[in-house]
């Protein structure tokens, strides 16, 4: 029960920031930043009590007790959840720190304080749920904190609107979502996690009518849960809100559009997994979303002159990158590139907001340059990140990046294809994540007087965060390193995908007996489970690194291509030197344009317009969007207002009855003359009627 | 005979009916009208109601219209130039076609079954007006006296209508 | 306290009573405060001793009234009712403590028609006598109709009459369908007996479509709906909460104790045509809602849509659907008539309902901001708040009951999100570049005690349902197995 | 012997030419005649079956018809003479008071 304290920490303080707002004022970081710290602490203490082998799976309450319509809120803390804690809490914690320094002297410093506790909270009740009820619940509240968050300027006019558009796009995915969680549902007959995982498969051949054709249901249950990771993760068609969302304040863009809640797409697809293994054609939508957004990202990223843009389609494109896996069966491989991007780029987003915080709010990379001097240790930690994000050896993204590639490659006919897209985009990623480092801290100085004149290191709050998080972007990589020692991630995270379907032994109501394969796996090696966290790479212990990579496949039904044995191992290293090889030419071309002021880029977008342009204006997606859906919309909601409503249904229909009234009170008004006599006609008349018909009838 | 005496009086009663309603002096219609009265008298009388055709005479003719008579002379109301409403001719032929199918209706009923109670001998054995008089003051006393009360309200009614500034000054304002 | 129910309907009606014989203002408001919040407190005896294990009719009182035509005083409560009879009392007070100032002319007689009108309202409720409710039901109409025409804006004749008689056409055809009823099941009235009384076919589809029409008109529901946004509009704050919190209940509840346990077959035979009305209700109100600039027609409308989810849940025939609508009426209450509220604090300081005029009113009052973010976020349905309790389990329940129904209705999920979040913002959140709206002064101490119980109740019901819920599984499996063992419903199979 | 249907014709005949009577006349004395006329009319109606059904009760109600008959021209005649009092007319398409 202690887990239950993990999100009511933060819900805790948000509580009390919310209520006493009015004596907390300044002070609300009192109150947050224990309790999220806390939080993290006992993440730790939980993670290390799953990797002993201690998995857990409690029923809190029941939520909505409905006939047999029983979701519950519970607890369920297995390797997923817990690799999940250590992430939302470790970068909780680190931006609550630096929101300390980042929000200092903001008028809504209480509040975004208020709201990010919130947001933390959420993010775990989606985490540590144990069936999708929860899920759902968790899924919307971070939406909710996320929009909260966004309008935090909401003066701003860019931030409202920023602030509408994610939310609607979410709630487009979360539609999709909800229906998801129907269809599973009416399928199954429960939500509950393990009851649905187990029950799933035996009804892999269920199909359903949809508009005429028969299509397989869990197909669909896949397709539209999938839908929901695409409105979350930000991925192609629903992707539009992840750039706009950088309107809001730098540390929620790290916290929420970067590391946590965009990623809970991935971790849904994950903890799905069960169900989209079953589907090849949902796991093949799947794959080809993540890999066209990963593209479709990095060539937006290109071109992007805010310097939260870029990092924002990097994201993108980096969740394009995860979902790519998911789709080819890499549950782990994606995983890992979720806590290691979580990691690097919590570290970039601060980063970069430590720079526009000492460059007066400035944004756009062309007017700085030449910052390396004012801010040495901001330079050296976003250098780690940009390392790391550019997949460079021995840094986080390079480990993760290329197993992602490596599963690729082994998945068959189109995993060639992904791989190819993959190096494509490693190598766009080099080279934007240099460029805005080469133009912000070397390239020529475009900074007014006045930006030089407060250009500044930002203060302990700010930097500690930064230091932390590029220790672990250096370190936290070795963790899945495939060519010394133990696959760790492999080790840990294997067993919840690996484990057969039909076999999920998540029971209902009941402590969980999860398999004690981790522990196993653990103490088989002789590992230290308790020091996993730690970054502690090197053990030369003998261990096949591709032991949980087949098992991954084994469920998958995508990824089939087999592969095992000295060969591939070969191959790995090839493949990795390879694509080492394009993540550094990446950097070099940066490095060779941008280093110094440069006149080649300006030549190249002016030989190729129409393609520097699109990018720039990210394809025209925005506009595509609002000539489609926003204005149509807005159009046929007011003419439909004005004519069906106002007109038909009310004028024509409900008062045109009043009106024929009145008209026919009109008319038979002239009938009452005041005149006995013709009453009396009109008697007789009546007679003559009732008499005649009396006759002829 | 009996016969070519109903078809006399039911003639007549029609044609004196008629003249009633369409001729245009007043004074006309009120002898009219009293001609027909005087035959409806006889049809009692062909219908063993010697009672009733006396007091048919002397209500009717010898109350009812002198007292039309007076108050036309007390009124000298105007011959008007036109003394038929303009609906007249729907109201003759609605009404007409209304009568023309009740006759056609009319033509061959049969209404209730004699009783046998009052038969035309019984009748005559203890007279017409021993008949009624038994009849209306044993089983219709309660309405016989409602009649009276009709009357006294009827007369109260008329005095209190017809006196000067009792209601005219009302009506006025 | 035997007469419990009695007293929960007839202790307004005395307040009433009494508030004609006192002529000072100030103390009329007083004692229709104090009224109101002792009828709450009355009624709250109703749920803590209701007993959830059975589907019989409790604190049952029946006395004869007028025995020619066999019209007893009978009332009752069951699971179906409780929880709204529960919901007018508690948000009386509310409707009073909102007009204490912003009604200043003739505030007395409004205070006298609040109280009126929720003695009505409960009757309702706790009829059980169909001449009883129909009594109960038209008694409703005359203190809105005052209230709506003598406290409403500028428009109020236009708005009353066209509510008023809008309203009474409908029911009408109710009282025709209910002397037919009258007949057919041997003179009585007595709703539990015309519940054990099958109809023939032919004559539920004709009683269905009488009582159709009455109750959704008061629903409303799509074709019938224009009366709202102008009662709406026109009506003062309070005028508007009742309407939208309780009034428009009547008919969803009209339908749950009458069509569906009465006219089972022409219930079922009717479903694909009741359906089709909801879902195009809920899609068409969001449409309508969108396009509006008048906070308070926009919230009308949405109230239509919200609606449609009710009469979707009432009409899919399972638990889930039946008792989320029950919720979603409930939740509706409450949310709707907290943002009534919240615009009549808005509307008592700037006097305008034009969204143009506003924006930026996190910035001057942040309070007021904070709870209409909470209850726009619970109109939305945001999991954690009331709304998504009863809109997903009325959208679970109409998904497994006819799938296109459920995908159709689950877009008034987005839908519901967008025009609501556009009124967001524009009235809470952009610049606060109205001078008007740089002087305004946050929530004053009686309007947060208006909304803080609102706020409570909002994640009470949304956190923990299940007291709420508890109450009427029994009734409504008792509902639901009375149109169970009736051939099932034809179903449209688009998606199935 | 006449048959009853002769007396009930001849009645309906004369009551319906008092019904066209007050309908088509402007003046309201030959109105009221007219309703005089119908009451006779009725009375040959009451005065027939009397005969015909061998019961005296119809000519009891004759009696009734006769008193109602004197009274209706007592308060009618009465009447006539306040209006023509007030309005110097005894037209009835000059009397539609009854409009408001």
């Amino acid at each position: 029960m202690l887990y239950v304290l993990i999100p009511l920490l933060p819900l805790f303080s948000f509580i009390m920031v919310g209520l006493f707002q009015k004596w907390m004022r300044n002070q609300a970081h009192l109150i947050c930043v224990p309790m999220v710290f806390a939080s993290f602490g006992l993440s730790v203490y939980a993670f290390m009590q799953v990797a002993g082998g201690n998995p857990v799976n409690f029923d809190l309450y029941e939520w909505i007790p409905v006939g047999d319509f029983r979701p519950t809120f519970g607890i369920m803390i297995d390797q997923l959840t817990a690799s999940m804690l250590l992430l939302v809490t470790l970068v909780s914690s680190l931006v609550h720190l630096y929101t300390v320094g980042y929000m200092h002297g903001d008028g809504g410093y209480d509040r975004f304080f208020a709201y990010i506790s919130l947001f933390t909270f959420s993010m775990l009740a989606l985490v540590m749920s144990n069936n999708f009820l929860q899920l759902f619940f968790g899924w919307e509240m971070v939406g909710l904190c996320s929009y909260l968050l966004i309008v935090h300027w909401y003066e701003r006019k860019a931030s409202t609107n920023a602030s509408f558009k994610a939310f609607i796009q979410n709630r487009v995915g979360d539609l999709g979502f909800a229906l998801g969680i129907f269809l599973v549902w009416d399928t199954v007959g429960s939500l509950d996690y393990g009851t649905v995982f187990a029950a799933i498969g035996d009804h892999r051949n269920d199909t359903m009518n949809l508009l005429g054709t028969q299509v397989n249901v869990v197909t669909m249950i896949a397709l539209l849960l999938f839908v929901g990771a695409v409105g979350k993760s930000a991925q192609f068609l629903l992707h539009s809100w992840l750039p706009d969302a950088m309107e809001g304040p730098t540390p929620i863009s790290a916290l929420i559009h970067a590391a946590t809640m965009v990623t809970a797409g991935i971790f849904m697809v994950s903890r799905c997994h069960p169900i989209f293994n079953l589907s090849e054609t949902a796991m093949m939508v799947v794959a080809l979303t993540g890999a066209f957004t990963a593209l479709f990202g990095a060539t937006i990223a290109l071109t992007q002159n805010d310097i939260k843009k870029v990092v924002a389609y990097s994201t993108m494109s980096q969740l394009g990158y995860m979902v790519m896996a998911c789709g080819i069966g890499a549950y782990v491989a994606g995983m890992f590139h979720l806590l290691t991007h979580g990691v690097f780029k919590a570290l970039l987003f601060l980063a970069a907001g430590s720079v526009i915080h000492a460059l007066s709010a400035e944004q756009d990379i062309r007017k700085m340059g030449q910052a390396k001097k004012y801010m040495p240790t901001t330079y050296w930690t976003m250098l780690w990140g940009s390392l790391a994000l550019a997949g460079i050896f021995p840094f986080a993204g390079f480990f993760s990046k290329d197993e992602i590639l490596w599963e690729a490659w082994n998945a068959g006919v189109m995993g060639k294809g992904l791989w190819l897209i993959g190096v494509i985009v490693a190598f766009m990623t080099a080279f934007y994540t240099f460029r805005v480092f080469f133009m912000v801290f070397y390239g020529k100085d475009n900074m007014t007087d006045e930006m030089r004149s407060h250009a500044h290191e930002s203060p302990r709050v700010i930097t500690i965060p930064l230091v932390v998080l590029a220790v672990g972007a250096l370190f936290v990589g070795w963790l899945g390193n495939p060519m010394f020692g133990p696959n760790l991630s492999h080790n840990f995270l294997g067993p919840v995908f690996n484990t057969p379907v039909s076999h999920v032994p998540v029971t209902e109501h009941a402590q969980l007996q999860m398999p004690n394969l981790v522990g196993e796996a653990f103490a088989e090696e002789g590992h230290d489970p308790h020091a996993a966290p730690a970054p502690h790479g090197e053990d030369p212990q003998a261990a096949d690194p591709h032991a949980m990579a087949p098992a991954a496949h084994g469920a998958a039904a995508a990824g089939g291509a087999e592969h095992g044995g000295g060969h591939n191992k070969t191959m790995e290293f090839l493949l990795m030197a390879f694509s080492l090889a394009v993540a550094g030419s990446g950097i070099f071309m940066a490095y060779a344009w941008y280093y110094r002021p440069n006149e080649a880029p300006a030549k190249l977008a002016a030989s190729y317009n129409g393609l520097y342009q699109g990018s720039l204006n990210k394809w025209y997606w925005d506009e595509l969007y609002d000539a489609v859906f926003v204005r149509p919309t807005v159009k046929f909601a007011h003419g439909l207002w004005r004519v069906a409503d106002e007109i038909v249904i009310d004028k024509v229909l409900v008062d045109g009855v009043a009106i024929t009234t009145r008209i026919g009170g009109e008319i038979l008004k002239f009938f009452q003359t005041g005149r006995v006599q013709h009453y009396a006609m009109v008697m007789s008349l009546g007679i003559f009627v009732i008499l005649g018909g009396f006759f002829l009838f | 005979m009996i016969e070519a005496l109903f078809i006399y009086l039911a003639t007549v009663c029609v044609i004196c009916a008629v003249l009633t309603v369409s001729l245009r002096q007043p004074v006309y219609n009120v002898l009219a009208l009293l001609t027909m009265f005087f035959h409806v008298a006889g049809l009692y009388v062909l219908l063993n109601a010697e009672f009733l055709a006396v007091v048919q005479i002397i209500v009717y003719a010898g109350a009812i219209l002198v007292l039309y008579l007076f108050v036309l002379m007390l009124l000298n109301v105007r011959t008007q130039s036109r003394h038929l409403h303009r609906q007249w001719p729907f109201a003759v032929l609605i009404l007409g076609s209304v009568t023309a199918m009740l006759v056609g209706a009319l033509q061959d009923g049969t209404w209730g079954v004699a009783s046998g109670e009052y038969t035309a001998a019984a009748i005559q054995e203890i007279g017409n007006t021993q008949a009624i008089g038994l009849r209306l003051y044993t089983d219709y006393l309660l309405p016989f006296e409602v009649a009276s009360l009709v009357l006294l309200v009827a007369m109260i009614g008329a005095i209190v209508l017809t006196k000067k500034g009792l209601i005219d000054d009302h009506i006025k304002e | 306290m035997d007469h419990l129910l009695t007293w929960v309907i007839f202790l307004p009606l005395i307040g009433a009573g009494i508030a004609f014989l006192v002529k000072d203002h100030q103390t009329v408001k007083v004692l229709a405060l104090v009224t109101t919040i002792a009828d709450f407190l009355i009624s709250l005896p109703l749920w803590m001793k209701f007993d959830h294990g059975t589907a019989n009719f409790q604190f049952v009182e029946k006395y004869s009234w007028i025995p020619t035509f066999n019209i007893n005083y009978h009332i009752g409560v069951d699971g179906i009712s409780l929880l709204l009879i529960i919901m007018t009392t508690f948000l009386a007070p509310f409707c009073v403590l909102c007009s204490w100032n912003a009604i200043a002319d003739r505030n007395r007689e409004f205070m006298i028609n609040i109280m009126v009108m929720q003695t009505a309202m409960v009757g309702v409720f706790a009829a059980l006598d169909m001449a009883l409710f129909y009594i109960f039901w038209e008694a409703m109409l005359i203190p809105m109709y005052l209230i709506v025409g003598v406290w409403g804006g500028v428009n109020r004749i236009y708005a009353a009459l066209k509510f008023f008689i809008y309203t009474l056409a409908g029911s009408l055809l109710l009282l025709v369908a209910m002397i037919y009823m009258f007949f057919k099941a041997g003179h009585t009235f007595d709703i539990p007996a015309l519940m054990n009384t099958p109809f023939a076919p032919e004559a539920q589809f004709w009683l269905f479509l009488a009582m159709f029409v009455a109750f959704a008109i008061k629903v409303p529901m799509f074709p019938f709906h224009t009366w709202l946004p102008h009662a709406h509009v026109q009506a003062p704050t309070a005028g508007s909460v009742i309407l939208a919190s309780v009034m428009l209940k009547m008919g969803a509840y009209g339908f749950l104790r009458f069509c569906l346990p009465m006219l089972t077959e022409a219930s079922l035979s009717l479903t694909p045509f009741i359906l089709t009305l909801s879902v195009v209700a809920i899609i068409y109100g969001a449409y309508m809602a969108l396009a509006q600039t008048d906070i308070k027609k926009l919230i009308a409308y949405s109230s239509v849509s919200h609606m449609g989810f009710v009469t979707i849940g009432m009409f899919v025939y399972n638990q889930l659907g039946i008792e989320g609508a029950i919720m979603q009426m409930v939740n509706h209450g409450v949310t709707t008539g907290a943002l009534f509220l919240c615009v009549g604090i808005i509307y008592d300081r700037r006097h305008t309902r034009d969204l143009s005029e506003y924006g930026g009113l996190a910035k001057t009052m942040p309070m007021f901001a904070t709870c209409f973010v909470i209850f726009s976020m619970a109109s939305i349905g945001l999991p954690g708040t009331n709304g998504f309790i009863g809109e997903f389990m009325v959208l679970l329940g109409a998904f497994t009951y006819d799938r296109l129904t459920g995908v159709l209705a689950a877009t008034g999920i987005v839908l519901g999100a967008v025009y609501m979040l556009y009124l967001v913002a524009r009235m809470i959140w952009s610049e606060c570049s109205n001078p008007e709206n740089q002087k305004l002064t946050d929530l004053s101490l009686r309007e947060f005690t208006i909304l803080a119980p609102l706020v409570v109740l909002t994640f009470v019901i949304g956190l923990y349902p299940a007291p709420f819920l508890e109450v009427m599984h029994v009734s409504v499996e008792h509902l639901i197995n009375q149109t169970a063992g009736l051939a099932g419903a034809p179903q449209i199979a688009l998606l199935k | 012997m006449i048959p009853l249907s002769s007396y009930v014709i001849l009645s309906a005949v004369l009551f319906f030419i008092g019904v066209v009577g007050v309908l088509m006349r402007r003046s309201i004395i030959v109105v009221l005649l007219s309703i005089e006329l119908m009451l006779n009319a009725v009375n040959i109606n009451f005065v027939a079956f009397s005969h015909y059904l061998e019961s005296i009760t119809g000519q009891v109600f004759v009696f009734f018809t006769l008193t109602v008959a004197a009274a209706e021209v007592a308060v009618g005649l009465a009447l006539l003479i306040a209006i023509y009092r007030n309005r110097q007319t005894v037209n009835v398409e000059e009397l539609d008071m009854m409009k408001w």
